[in-house]
């Protein structure tokens, strides 16, 4: 608020985001002091972060940088391993605080480097083809991590691409990561208060990036890449930052959910390609582009399902259409006139700007 | 030696099925611009209405795998017409992800109407095995039948497209909608009968891929569908040799990387591959480049 | 604009959801699978968990099958100590993730007894909440060594080690074989564990692994390969610690490829026989360790058989006969501790704990089982061969 | 002062030999036309000078430096902007966000510094508007800062492209068909633009253009191209009544 003109917009707009985020944690505090909170919910504050997380970071490749990445998991999946394995080495000689604070730094950075090192080849491919190649990204990682097997004993580390047998640990010795068994024991260091303050950091450097001479950079190779590099802009350059960003983000999200657990495990459920797209469902229906959309439709869509329980069977079925339903009632052109006709807009009368963070 | 030979035809016959599953997804994709991530869902309705035909109704195997075709075929249409259909000004992403929503539909579906429970499914071929090289080489019928029906539907397809009509009709889809339709093309109509062909190819492969590995559950299809996804985009996705050639390739790769690297690493080899193919060659190995006019 | 009706949309459809949550809160609607209600309205609430969607669902919809059988039965014959069962069996999807989820969930309900969950990961995951709670947890089928690491858990089945080494031994003290090949699923800790006790185990028997082979669950289809590599080794026995639908699947392609050696399996081997379509003749000759088999012919299994039978029009696996005992396990667990229903979820695990050291139950999957007390069960596992397409006892 | 020059410049795709020996030679704040039949090659002479594409031979020189291959965001960097025949702006950003865009490399603070918000960011960010502010008004489109690229009428468009490649702050300025699509009323007004933009930024301009009214009203020089090659060069009163350059235009 220091200067005039859009800075005071995008400033405002940006502590309307986090202000939700902060909202609703207070929220949910007291709710939970009183005792008001079912144990699904209390269960899930976490995970609705970490999802959020996951939204956030990946329209930044998807909506901000314009390209579409399927292997978003991929790198969650690098930060939770990494940060795990950590944390099981250091779970006895270290204390907790410090010891998740050096957890959360380096699941972030490493997920970040990988994100650098997949992006230096893979960002020349554009469209569908990069697309495709994130996900081979995303299950070559899931699949290496599925084969990898580190151990320790009185002679320091093992490892082995075969089986844990082939180590040949002592019997004092312990299996760090079992191969696809994963890590187990992993000290549940994440609680609410500190994913939500994650949450508002990510926000915030979301937010404060594309609202800044590097975020414009971005956008405006999203929007037409000839006449960016025309004008001067770096394009390799600015595509690996939003996109080893993004990575370092969804590596962050990885450590809360790795320390959430005390299992971890390298399943197409939670790190294959499915997650990859579900985020990128929580994206679409947010709104390419719009950081708010992404956090209230993720929170929305994690929900969702939890809370048709009652279902039982037909839950992930109406799932589905749910899904079907909302794109075609966003997209098709009949849906369009509908909507018009009886938009919320001219039903209050109410102006609305485009372009809001 | 004779395993060397064994795991190659295997890796062929594998890759056939691979490539009549991609040819769905490129035809699909060269028509339609879309990726249609439920195309693998389709293969596992078709094998359970031969499945049903077979087992409950006691149909011959012809006649179930027909029947198949012909189910797979409407569904094809149908879910164009209701999903695909509204969307197609829409982004490419929101298609997307209405296909992931098809997908997902078709799986819980058939997971409340067929059960959880793995089926057995009975292989539709009686072909006795090739045996060469003293019982060192066994190449049984559904290996043989695999590669041979791949063959006979590129050939098919090709000639459709060449000299048919209709297949110039999707040609030109292909190439400019809107010039197309403007040269009175029926544009609905093309892509309809695209994701008929599509959908039909899908059941086919289904019917194959249950044959030669004979189980079935409401997610039979959705790795093959990825690895043929993969296979379409390693030939080029829009072109026809390109998903016959991706298709074989893959089913190789896979099988000898099995074979002789790691059983649990082929999937990751797999796409590595992938990975250095479109490196190398950005629109995959028959892909054309894209030039975009400055 | 789109954006902004499409996040209205979206707050609609959650503003009803979250409508929807409060009520199910008060009334804690009970699902199909809740029964009657006993005349003081005092009921025992289990909770069971397991993947009834997704790709691992034909084992949580058996673990929730076989034990609503048992719940049925025991609210027809009077209950517990005169108190009813309410039943209530909730989805992970085979996620740790949502098995936590999936088990607030059914605390929510006001869920007093755990029986769960149904596979190994989220089981572990699970644990660590029940151990928070100290709700009593006993698991039908979860092997993992950790899945039961607390005082308050228990399971039914055997765990992994167990079966690994139980199978080199029978193997080597018979003598059936010394040139084994193994098959197992490297993505699954059941079958990773079991191939791994049964290496260390199999020297010291006398038996020689000369081919071990793995697969993932993304590549389950076609084992041709493997199956070459111990041809090529001359595997007399290939040892199968996965389960019945991938061990078909590798016999039909062993018969195939003309390749006919002994196959041993676990547990996990059976409902080979119940598979549908499956060409049973190709099962002749497969031995399997296993506490329970669909063919017996004793008065309890043939019961059960014929009830899940009647229901769901098949036959029951292994996972369903372990959560119908599971079930008979806590109610002999709360008679022996004379526990009811008013009692906290935390006096009602301790009471319970107490019980668990003292009974003696006979069941599906084994006679006069007996529980140690890090929680694993005593009891002995049954080698049975198929013979004319039917499990014959061995020795 | 020869600003640019270019020597024996040529492309070719494939067999297609898209330009050949091609030579200009632009003093500074001249003001110069490329002119030619539809085909003939000229949008490719510009991205042949902006980097676009890789010239097969030739050497390019702006100010005494070569920049023949050189990457386009080099090329801009030493000080050649452009706009394109076929508007491309960044149209889901703001107009002032355009202009922004096209000051990247003349402000300049770390990413870091954006994401953290530190004080040099507002200083900076401060800078930016005003110096984008100031160049809006040249082109009078203050009033739609906060508009939508996209949102602009169409002459507006192309205006808001001069204005971002100026912001470059380049020493020659390439404009590729700027009064396409225009109205008379939005020519000539554009016109007394360049004149201003030439004068007030001491600019130097190569246009393409197939308006003679425009070309024949602020071009100092022309070169006309016909099938890749030059046909004519030098003053334009004379060029344009060279009866090889009509023979071209009309056809035979």
């Amino acid at each position: 608020m220091k200067t005039k003109m859009n800075l005071t917009k995008s400033t405002k707009s940006t502590l309307i985001t986090v202000g939700i985020v902060v909202v609703a944690y207070i929220v949910m505090q007291i709710l939970g002091g009183a005792g008001m909170l079912s144990s699904l919910m209390k269960g899930l504050l976490v995970p609705l972060c970490i999802y959020a997380i996951m939204a956030v970071s990946l329209n930044l490749t998807v909506g901000i940088l314009g390209e579409l990445s399927l292997g978003h998991a991929g790198f969650m999946c690098v930060g939770a391993f990494v940060s795990a394995f950590f944390s099981l080495y250091f779970k006895e000689t270290m204390a907790a605080g410090p010891r998740f604070i050096i957890a959360i730094i380096l699941g972030g950075v490493v997920a970040a480097l990988s994100g650098l090192l997949i992006g230096i080849p893979v960002l020349r491919l554009r469209g569908d083809y990069l697309a495709i190649v994130t996900l081979a990204f995303g299950e070559i990682i899931k699949n290496i991590i599925n084969v990898m097997y580190v151990g320790r004993d009185e002679q320091g580390i093992h490892f082995s691409m075969k089986d844990a047998y082939s180590m040949n640990l002592s019997s004092e010795g312990q299996i760090l990561i079992n191969g696809a068994q994963g890590i187990t024991g992993t000290p549940n260091d994440s609680n609410f208060t500190v994913a939500a303050i994650l949450l508002v950091l990510t926000l915030i450097i979301v937010l404060n990036l594309v609202n800044s001479r590097p975020g414009r950079a971005i956008m405006a190779i999203r929007d037409n890449r000839i006449a960016a590099e025309s004008v001067g802009i770096n394009i390799t350059k600015f595509k690996l930052l939003a996109f080893s960003i993004s990575a370092g983000l969804a590596g962050i999200a990885g450590v809360l959910y790795a320390h959430n657990l005390s299992i971890l495990q390298a399943q197409p459920k939670n790190f294959g390609y499915n997650m990859s797209i579900m985020i990128l469902v929580y994206v679409v229906l947010g709104g390419m582009g719009n950081i708010r959309g992404s956090l209230i439709a993720s929170v929305i869509l994690v929900l969702l399902p939890e809370l048709m329980r009652q279902l039982n069977d037909y839950r992930m079925l109406i799932y589905s259409i749910v899904l079907i339903v909302m794109m075609i009632f966003n997209w098709s052109p009949k849906a369009k006139e509908f909507r018009e006709k009886y938009s919320i807009k001219r039903l209050l009368g109410k102006k609305t700007e485009k372009g809001e963070a | 030696m004779s395993s060397f030979f064994s795991y190659l035809i295997n890796g062929i016959s594998l890759g056939s099925i691979y490539a009549i599953i991609a040819l769905g997804y490129t035809m699909v994709y060269g028509i339609a611009k879309m990726l249609n991530f439920a195309h693998g869902d389709v293969i596992m309705v078709g094998s359970y209405m031969a499945f049903l035909a077979m087992g409950s109704l006691g149909l011959p195997p012809v006649v179930a795998v027909l029947l198949a075709v012909v189910v797979c075929t409407i569904l094809g249409i149908t879910i164009e017409k209701i999903a695909y259909k509204p969307l197609r000004k829409a982004p490419s992403l929101a298609v997307l992800i209405t296909a992931i929503g098809v997908s997902y539909f078709l799986q819980n579906t058939a997971l409340l109407v067929f059960g959880a429970n793995t089926k057995m499914f009975t292989s539709v071929i009686k072909l006795p095995p090739v045996i060469l090289g003293d019982g060192g080489v066994n190449i049984s019928g559904e290996t043989q039948v695999a590669i041979v029906v791949c063959i006979i539907i590129m050939i098919v397809l090709t000639t459709f497209i060449k000299k048919t009509k209709a297949g110039q009709a999707m040609l030109a889809v292909s190439e400019d909608k809107g010039a197309a339709e403007l040269m009175g093309v029926n544009v609905n109509g093309t892509i309809s009968l695209t994701f008929a062909i599509g959908s039909a190819l899908a059941a086919i492969a289904g019917v194959l891929l249950c044959s030669a590995y004979p189980t079935l559950s409401p997610y039979t299809g959705s790795m093959p569908g990825i690895k043929a996804f993969v296979a379409a985009v390693f030939g080029g996705i829009g072109s026809i040799p390109g998903a016959f050639i991706g298709g074989i390739l893959l089913g190789i790769i896979e099988n000898m990387s099995k074979a002789y690297i790691s059983s649990q690493l082929s999937d990751a080899i797999v796409f590595t591959v992938l990975i250095i193919v479109l490196l190398v060659k950005p629109t995959g190995i028959l892909g054309k480049k894209i030039n975009e006019k400055v | 604009m789109k954006k902004l009706l499409s996040l209205g949309l979206v707050l609609a459809m959650s503003a009803s959801m979250l409508v929807g949550c409060g009520a199910k809160e008060e009334a804690a609607a009970p699902n199909e699978a809740a029964t009657s209600e006993s005349a003081e309205g005092a009921v025992f609430k289990i909770g069971g968990s397991g993947p009834t969607t997704g790709g691992a669902a034909v084992y949580g919809l058996a673990v929730q099958r076989g034990a609503q059988i048992a719940v049925d039965e025991i609210n027809a014959a009077g209950g517990i100590n005169g108190y009813q069962i309410e039943y209530n069996f909730a989805d992970d999807e085979h996620d740790a993730e949502k098995a936590v989820n999936a088990y607030n969930d059914l605390k929510d309900w006001g869920m007093q007894v755990f029986m769960g969950t149904t596979t190994s990961g989220p089981c572990v995951a699970v644990v660590e909440k029940t151990n928070e709670d100290n709700m009593y947890q006993l698991t039908p089928s979860g092997t993992a060594v950790e899945a039961i690491k607390y005082p308050n858990a228990y399971r039914v089945c055997f765990s992994d080690p167990g079966q690994g080494s139980k199978s080199a031994q029978y193997i080597g003290e018979n003598g059936i074989a010394t040139k084994v090949a193994v098959i197992y699923d490297s993505s699954d800790v059941y079958s990773s564990g079991i191939f791994n006790t049964f290496r260390e185990a199999a020297e010291g028997y006398g038996i020689e692994i000369v081919a071990a082979e793995s697969f993932t669950a993304d590549n389950k289809t076609d084992f041709t390969i493997q199956l070459q590599k111990a041809k090529d080794q001359g595997a007399e026995l290939v040892f199968l610690p996965i389960y019945y639908q991938e061990a078909a699947l590798i016999l039909s392609q062993a018969n195939s490829m003309g390749f006919a050696p002994m196959f041993f399996g676990c547990d996990g081997l059976d409902g080979i026989l119940g598979v549908e379509e499956f060409d049973t003749t190709l099962a002749e000759g497969v031995m399997l360790l296993t506490p329970f088999a669909a063919d017996a012919t004793d008065e309890l299994t043939t019961s059960f058989v014929s009830k899940y039978q009647e229901a769901h029009g098949e036959i029951p696996i292994q996972f369903a006969a372990n959560a119908y005992d599971a079930i008979y396990i806590i109610k002999a667990a709360i008679e022996k501790a004379g526990a009811t229903p008013d009692m906290s979820v935390s006096d009602l695990c301790e009471a319970m704990k107490t019980a668990m050291g003292e009974i003696n139950l006979t069941g599906l999957t084994g006679t006069n089982m007996t529980w140690t007390e890090d929680g694993e069960v005593n009891k002995d596992p049954k080698a049975v061969k198929i013979v004319d397409g039917a499990y014959t006892a061995m020795q | 002062m020869t600003l640019l020059d270019v020597r024996n410049l040529g492309i070719s795709f494939g067999g297609l030999r898209a330009v050949d020996n091609f030579e200009i030679q632009i003093k500074k704040g001249q003001l110069y036309g490329l002119i030619g039949p539809n085909g003939a090659g000229k949008t490719t002479v510009f991205n042949l000078l902006t980097g676009v594409y890789k010239p097969s031979d030739g050497k390019i020189t702006l100010d005494g430096k070569n920049i023949t291959g050189a990457a386009t965001i080099d090329i801009n960097k030493a000080g050649i902007a452009r706009t394109f025949q076929n508007i491309r702006l960044f149209k889901d950003l703001s107009v002032l966000d355009n202009v922004k865009v096209g000051l990247h490399n003349q402000y300049s603070y770390s990413t870091i510094t954006g994401i953290l918000r530190l004080p040099k960011y507002f200083k900076v960010e401060k800078e930016m508007n005003e110096k984008a502010m100031e160049l809006l008004k040249v082109f009078d489109l203050d009033k739609e800062a906060d508009f939508l690229a996209s949102n602009l009428p169409y002459g507006k468009q192309r205006k808001l492209e001069i204005a971002r490649a100026l912001a470059t702050n380049p020493k020659l300025l390439l404009l590729d068909e700027p009064a396409a699509g225009m109205n008379p009323n939005e020519t000539s007004e554009l016109m007394d633009t360049i004149r201003f933009v030439r004068d007030n930024f001491d600019m130097t301009i190569l246009l393409i253009e197939h308006d003679m009214k425009l070309v024949s009203g602020i071009c100092e020089e022309l070169t006309v191209l016909n099938f890749g090659q030059v046909l004519a060069k030098g003053k334009t009163a004379e060029v344009l009544n060279d009866p090889q350059v009509i023979k071209a235009y009309l056809g035979e």
